[in-house]
């Protein structure tokens, strides 16, 4: 078994294990077993960072096996410079998850850690499929444990939210598997990824093509005006599903254009980038104003998330080296800093059992680590010099302006918005006299959480500092992707 | 001399209209009438037959006042139905209610016309003449449950009931029979049935009578008998009108002539079973012995049957009422299975060297 | 004339007869209320016949017996073997719920179960319009018979009544159409008919008029819209047992004839017939997932919503002919076979836990009473969603999987309406994903009404376990029944 | 089609619904006709009819017509083989034995389940 | 006049289409139902037996043997069941067939 089948089926089995034998009666033992399982497969992970050779936009650690002769489907798994990053982010923040929630979940423990650790393995699998079909196995059955995740342990309106998950995002992938098809026939019989993007493809087809990728895709992203499920599925989203929703999930569709739409259908790609710059600045400019106005953290965070999957967007139908690459490294840092924005949410929803701004005001007086913390955080979502949100962001900007000024410039006007809207929220959250009781009896954040934060806050400062280890990876993959892009597959 | 009619008859007219549908259908309407009217006489005097029958089991001489020994009774009879009002319950459906006696005398008379009474000598000489005796025999239900339905009176639908369930009950019976019969036979043709009983070792010998279906298939002939007590409602079975119940079951409605077509049909039914069952069992027309051959064949069919319909006046004088569940359990526990059985036994026996129906 | 009957041919149906008709004397004598003795028996029978067909369609041979009128192939073998499983599943779950309910006071529904069985089994094997109509009413005789099985229920009697009026007319139409095919070509053997209409002496007008009521006859036995009214009523208003052992194995048999029917006997004729199933599928896609929404009753959901996989099923069928050419048949046919062998496996999870639930008395129909089914058995709860989410087609789940082979097959032939049949059904799978989905919200999402837990005899426990996990299995790798069902179908074809 | 030996057949059905019409009708010419009341009322041993005469009634009539139909096809079936028995020699023989044996498998089951039993 | 097959599937026709008008207008009684089926497999067996005997195949007029058995087998289910419902529901008119709906 190869290094990527064991990043993806260790933490399933472990997951199924917990379901089979997990009770609540020994809710203690589950979650050992459950950290137990997140660490080993974040360490089984590792090694494909260490083992990765840069340089080379050639597949890594690629495994392939028959797997459904019928249909000539393989088991077909393998890394490069776009992936590598987001299989060790899916890993290292299931074990952020899992901590999150140690003392949070106390009831059916075993289903919410199982439920991630599927989840997680899940991911992994879309991040490292080279075979659509395997793909898309993965990219759907993601649907299950978040549906439940959220409908299981979610707020008041849970219900809600996890149908609107599901269809929205269910109608979309749908819609791409008719894609998916009509690749294999096209391409005479073949679910492989790699081969399809040498496929050559009429300019119909490859606008049917980019639009159904794109229906998947955007929905997922999410992308403006498809956005819409994102806010309210956060809000009734546990911390933990809040946290890897937006810290991994919506990266499945940002991949899926990297690795589908732009090189399968490059022609349809370069024809309908206007539509998804334009789409994109919207999300960037227009949500980063909705967030402006929510009463709500996690709303707010929310469509942060949108504004800022909008930079990955962006930077990826540029079409330049620094553009893509900035979306990548923007979508990891995301995944840092979103996760860790819900995570501290969590961490006062916890205490207070508010989301509400409105309900805060002072936390730094009785939180002095956590508002520290919480510092740290706002800072990199608005993409400050120096942390992990600074390093996609500029280099998205530097792209858009090297493609088109007024397009940078619409972009940088993100980082005013972003800034304002997360540092308003802090200064209303943590800064002042303490605003009421609650925040009076406010206890500050004890061993576990300061461990959890602590290693986001490490992840988040590394890359901000040093970004070098992320983009040399990519480098030689994003060079040979815009190197195919550029070429027309018109026959 | 039937031809001579018959030619006189076509030469009549000399048009195609004429000798190629008028004269066809006058010609089978004469033998129609041929065959009924002797029919409802044998049938009048199987009325007086019957009692004087009764009457001689229980040592007494039976009808004697009108005619010579009684012998203008049945007409007697027949003057006086007539002339009896026919009524017309209120609550009745009207039309059921008259088409019931039609409906019961219509197959007791139909099934006359494949019924051979001589080597030559059928209405219709049809290939499937069981099938269609069985088939019209079969509607003889109607009648009885039109009727008992019709009249709405709860005697007359119970008796209904009950006789209905009992006719079918027993015509399974008498339908195994028939497949036996029709084994042997290898033909539906009601004359080539007899013919075929003309054949054989014993036939062969002189004694004919032991060649006749009677003795091979001696429990099938035993069942068809009583089966046709059945058919017909007669004693034992007769619980269908059983007077100390029903009254007169579905009948009950019924006076005058009404009633009396229910009368006829029973006993015309009687007359048909009678010589369904030498036909089938008998030998029909066949002599019994070689050297009897120069009586015609139409009197032994007549004196077979005739002995056969007063084997029917012998069991009812002298057998007391079944119960209805006796009846029902012989019909289907006893003769069912053991009509399966010969069937069986004979089939087997058909494919053995000693099979005697080459 | 004797050694020419090929009795190898019907092996299984003879054992399938003798042994029905012991137990059925067997149990006669038998008083206990829970009828272990006929139950043992007749899942030894079932056991032995599903042996035997397996091994027949593990040889692989086609072999035609009694003349043609039988034939003995991969495919009839496989879903034989289906089925005869299907119905020991069935049998394993009703038990319990007849048990309570007083149905097992004779033994009739494992014997009227297994007369169903040889139903099917003729009506797989059968290659002559006589034996494929034998067979046909063999089951759907049986099955009105057991539909009606609770004696003092009025629902149930007023549901097989339904039943019986709505299938006699369609066997009427069925028989219609055969009868003009007979007329027209004057055979009634499939491979016949085949030949006689390929050579093109036959007039095409009356082979479409008997055609059209063909299709309709087939289409009222599957549940076709518009020809589904049955369905619904039957679902709902037959016990549950009964409900899953009509709603199971007999579809296997009904895809059988339609093969043996449509495709053995009239592929000549696919561009007509595979308009009509076309319709049929629309309607259906249309029909069963539009009203399943609507249903407050499981079973009644259950029952639209099989409307509705029906229509996905038979969509398969309409691809396999492209402008005269059969190059797609296999994948198309293939693709039908292992979407029904699959849909009547989740089938037989999703009816098993509802037999599971439903108490002595308590009959646990409505989609509320599975209310925090999972903080009730987590067990149960997982494997109806793993069900529900299988139905909806969701991979990893070997639903999904279904649906990407039919949707291959459309998309394969290349023609734009069949592509857009593929949007359509995809569509309609996403319409239907939602209440598949409300079904795992009541189990998950929603407070349970009694706190009680949901025990289950170990027989049951275990062969729902066993079904729950073989849907994930073979969600897992389905290569296996996938290159199962194609050969079937190629060397049902080569014939 | 050669029906010519079922005309007398045709005929005379029609000549039997005429025997039985005609006597009816000259019983209504010849009887008197003086109905009233207590005359033309069901009979009921004298009492007032005090409820419909289509009742319910019991249920194992049913049953024998539903037996009937059933055995009566069964002999539909062994016509045709009795009258060819001897063409088709030991293979019919054998064919309508398992068809028989089969039947006899019925009968045994309703004659155990009590179907037959009439009290 | 002669009898062809014309005659004959016409009548199978006749008898077909007013079977299935009788199940379909039929609501008041359930045993007209009934007859309306049997009406429609004896119209089936008519065009059989038709073509059977203008093709000179005896093959048809076997199927018409065992459609009469189904429909003996058929008509006594359907007695049982209405039997059965007249038990439980104490009518069998065809309108009041409605306790299933949704």
């Amino acid at each position: 078994m190869g290094l990527l089948s064991l990043a993806i089926w260790v933490p399933i089995a472990f997951g199924v294990a917990l379901l089979a034998f997990g009770r609540d009666e020994h809710a203690r033992g589950v979650r050992w077993v459950a950290l137990v399982g997140a660490i080993v497969s974040f360490l089984v992970t590792v090694p494909l960072y260490t083992g990765f050779e840069n340089g080379t936009a050639a597949m890594q650690f690629v495994e392939k096996g028959s797997w459904i002769a019928r249909f000539n489907v393989n088991y077909h798994l393998g890394v490069d410079g776009l992936s590598l990053w987001l299989v060790l982010l899916t890993s290292f923040i299931t074990v952020v998850v899992v901590i999150s929630a140690w003392e949070v979940i106390t009831e059916r423990v075993n289903q919410y850690m199982g439920a991630f650790l599927i989840l997680s393995g899940f991911m992994i699998g879309v991040f490292a499929a080279l075979d659509g079909i395997l793909f898309y196995v993965f990219f759907e059955a993601t649907l299950i444990p978040m549906y439940l995740i959220i409908g299981i342990w979610g707020g008041p309106n849970k219900i809600y939210a996890a149908f609107k998950f599901f269809i929205y995002t269910l109608l979309g992938s749908l819609l791409m598997l008719v894609a998916l098809i009509y690749l294999y026939n096209k391409s005479g019989g073949s679910f492989d990824i790699l081969s399809w993007h040498k496929l050559p493809l009429g300019s119909t087809a490859q606008t049917f093509l980019f639009f159904a990728f794109f229906a998947a895709f955007a929905v997922k992203v999410p992308m403006w005006p498809v956005h819409t499920w994102l806010p309210d599925v956060h809000v009734e989203a546990p911390t933990g599903g809040s946290a890897v929703l937006a810290a991994i999930m919506l990266k499945l569709g940002a991949y899926g254009f990297l690795r589908f739409s732009m090189p399968i259908a490059p022609d349809a790609s370069h024809e309908w980038a206007w539509l998804m710059i334009a789409l994109s600045l919207i999300a960037v400019i227009y949500v980063g104003l909705v967030a402006l106005v929510q009463e709500d953290m996690k709303k707010l965070v929310a469509y942060s998330s949108v504004a800022h999957m909008g930079f990955v967007t962006l930077g990826f139908f540029i079409f330049n080296e620094l553009g893509v690459s900035g979306g990548i490294v923007q979508m990891i840092a995301h995944g840092f800093v979103s996760g860790a924005m819900f995570l501290g949410i969590g961490v006062l929803y916890d205490r207070v059992h508010s989301r509400q701004i409105a309900d805060y005001g002072g936390v730094v007086n009785t939180m002095p680590k956590f508002a520290a913390f919480a510092l740290l955080f706002a800072m990199a979502n608005c993409g400050l010099p120096g942390t992990a949100g600074f390093v996609g962001e500029w280099m998205v900007i530097l792209g858009a302006v090297k493609a088109n000024f007024w397009i940078g410039a619409g972009a940088a006007t993100a980082l005013i918005f972003g800034a304002a809207y997360t540092l308003w929220m802090y200064k209303r959250v943590y800064l002042g006299p303490v605003g009421n009781d609650h925040v009076k009896e406010l206890t500050d954040i004890n061993a576990r959480e300061f461990l959890m934060l602590s290693l986001l806050a490490i992840a988040v400062l590394w890359m901000g500092i040093h970004p070098k280890p992320f983009t040399d990876v990519m480098d030689a993959s994003v060079t040979e992707l815009l190197r195919h892009v550029a070429i027309s597959k018109l026959p | 001399m039937i031809d001579a009619v018959h030619a006189f008859g076509q030469g009549l007219v000399h048009a195609g209209w004429w000798t190629g549908l008028a004269w066809p259908v006058i010609w089978t309407l004469i033998k129609i009438i041929v065959v009924v009217l002797p029919l409802m006489g044998a049938v009048a005097y199987l009325t007086l037959w019957e009692r004087k029958a009764i009457g001689f089991t229980q040592i007494r001489i039976g009808p004697n006042r009108i005619g010579p020994l009684g012998l203008l009774q049945p007409i007697a009879d027949a003057l006086k139905l007539m002339t009896k009002e026919i009524i017309l319950p209120t609550v009745a459906n009207k039309g059921l209610f008259l088409l019931g006696p039609i409906m019961t005398i219509m197959p007791a008379l139909v099934a006359w016309a494949v019924i051979p009474f001589g080597p030559d000598v059928a209405l219709a000489n049809i290939n499937a003449g069981l099938l269609f005796v069985m088939a019209i025999t079969s509607l003889e239900v109607y009648g009885v449950i039109i009727a008992g339905w019709a009249s709405n009176s709860k005697y007359a639908f119970l008796g209904a009931l009950r006789a209905s369930a009992q006719m079918v009950s027993y015509e399974i019976a008498m339908g195994f029979c028939f497949v036996v019969v029709l084994m042997v036979s290898a033909s539906l043709n009601m004359t080539d049935i007899v013919t075929g009983q003309g054949k054989g070792t014993f036939a062969d010998m002189g004694i004919g009578f032991l060649s006749w279906n009677w003795l091979s298939l001696l429990p099938i002939f035993v069942v068809y008998f009583i089966s046709g007590l059945a058919e017909t409602n007669r004693h034992p079975f007769d619980v269908v009108e059983g007077e100390s119940e029903i009254v007169a079951g579905h009948m009950i409605e019924y006076s005058g002539m009404s009633f009396a077509m229910f009368f006829l049909a029973e006993y015309a039914n009687m007359w048909l079973v009678s010589i369904l069952c030498t036909v089938l069992f008998l030998g029909g027309w066949l002599p019994p012995f070689e050297f009897l051959s120069f009586i015609p064949g139409w009197i032994w069919l007549g004196a077979k049957t005739f002995c056969v319909v007063t084997m029917f006046l012998w069991v009812r004088s002298t057998f007391p009422r079944f119960r209805y569940d006796q009846i029902m359990r012989l019909g289907w526990k006893i003769f069912i299975p053991v009509t399966l059985v010969w069937l069986v036994v004979v089939g087997a026996w058909m494919q053995t060297p000693f099979n005697i129906w080459k | 004339m004797i050694d020419k009957l090929s009795w190898v041919a019907i092996y299984p149906e003879i054992v399938l007869l003798v042994m029905a008709c012991i137990i059925a004397l067997v149990d006669l004598s038998s008083t206990s209320a829970q009828r272990t003795r006929t139950y043992i028996l007749t899942l030894l029978t079932l056991a032995a016949v599903a042996v035997l067909t397996g091994l027949a369609a593990n040889d692989g041979k086609t072999v035609y017996g009694f003349g043609g009128m039988v034939v003995s192939d991969p495919m009839g073998n496989w879903l034989k073997c289906f089925a005869t499983v299907a119905l020991m599943v069935t049998l394993v779950y009703g038990r319990p719920y007849a048990a309570d309910r007083d149905m097992l006071r004779g033994g009739e529904m494992f014997t009227i179960g297994m007369f169903a069985l040889l139903g099917m089994f003729v009506m797989i094997s059968g290659s002559n319009f006589l034996l494929i109509y034998l067979g046909l009413e063999l089951l759907t005789l049986s099955s009105y018979a057991l539909v009606a099985l609770r004696r003092d229920n009025a629902v149930a009697s007023e549901a097989a009544m339904k039943y019986f009026v709505l299938g006699a007319m369609a066997s009427g139409f069925l028989l219609y159409g055969l009868s003009m095919l007979y007329g027209a070509t004057g055979s009634l053997d499939t491979n016949e008919v085949f030949k006689i209409i390929a050579s093109g002496k036959v007039n095409h007008q009356v082979l479409v008029f008997g055609l059209v009521f063909i299709v309709a006859g087939l289409a009222f036995k599957v549940g076709a819209a518009p020809f589904h009214m049955w369905v619904p009523d039957v679902y709902q208003g037959a016990p549950t047992a009964v409900t899953l052992l009509i709603g199971a194995a007999p579809e296997l048999a009904a895809f059988a004839i339609i093969i043996r029917l449509l495709v053995e006997g009239l592929l000549p004729l696919a561009i007509d017939w595979q308009q009509m199933l076309a319709l049929l599928a629309i309607a259906s896609l249309l029909v069963g997932n539009l009203a399943a929404i609507a249903q407050t009753n499981l079973k009644r959901m259950l029952a639209y919503s099989t409307i509705a996989q029906m229509g996905f099923m038979l969509l398969g069928l309409v691809a396999g002919v492209v402008n005269g050419n059969t190059y797609n048949a296999q994948f198309a046919y293939s693709a039908s076979m292992f979407y029904i062998v699959t849909y009547v496996l989740t089938t037989l999870a999703s009816f098993g836990i509802i037999l599971l639930l439903a108490r002595e008395g308590f009959e646990s129909e409505e989609i509320t009473d599975l209310a925090g089914l999972n903080q009730r058995s987590p067990l149960y709860a997982g494997v109806m969603a793993i069900a529900m989410f299988s139905l909806a087609g969701l991979p990893p789940l070997v639903g999904f999987y279904a649906k990407l082979a039919v949707l291959q097959a459309l998309i394969a032939s290349g023609q734009a309406l069949y592509i857009g049949l593929a949007v359509f059904a995809v569509v309609m799978s996403l319409i239907g994903a939602f209440y598949y989905l409300r079904v795992v919200k009541v189990m998950y999402f929603d407070a349970p009404v009694t706190a009680s837990t949901v025990s289950a005899p170990r027989d049951v426990r275990t062969v729902l376990s066993i079904n729950g996990l073989l849907i994930l299995v073979l969600g897992i790798v389905p290569g296996g029944l996938m290159t199962l069902c194609a050969k079937a179908i190629v060397a049902t074809l080569a014939n | 089609m050669n029906l010519d030996s079922y005309l007398p057949v045709l005929l005379f059905i029609l000549v039997g619904v005429g025997v039985g019409v005609a006597p009816q009708v000259i019983g209504y010419i010849l009887g008197p006709n003086r109905p009233d009341a207590a005359k033309n009322a069901p009979y009921e041993c004298g009492f007032e009819a005090f409820e419909d005469a289509r009742m319910k009634f019991d249920v194992r009539y049913y049953l024998v017509a539903i037996l009937f139909i059933l055995f009566d096809l069964e002999i539909a079936f062994l016509f045709p083989w009795a009258i060819a028995l001897k063409e088709i020699g030991a293979v019919g023989f054998w064919a309508m034995m398992i068809f028989l044996a089969i039947l006899v498998v019925g009968f045994a089951y309703e004659w155990k389940k009590g179907a037959l039993d009439w009290e | 006049m002669t009898l062809t097959l014309g005659h004959f599937l016409s009548l199978g026709a006749m008898l077909f289409a007013l079977s299935v008008i009788g199940i379909f207008l039929n609501r008041k009684n359930l045993i007209v139902l009934l007859m309306a089926i049997e009406l429609m497999l004896l119209a089936v067996n008519m065009n059989f037996v038709a073509f059977s005997y203008y093709l000179g195949d005896m093959h048809g007029q076997i199927f018409v043997f065992f459609i009469l058995t189904v429909a003996a087998a058929e008509s006594a289910i359907g007695l049982a069941l209405l039997v059965l419902l007249f038990r439980n529901k104490s009518n069998i008119n065809v309108d009041e067939l409605n306790s299933l709906k949704g």
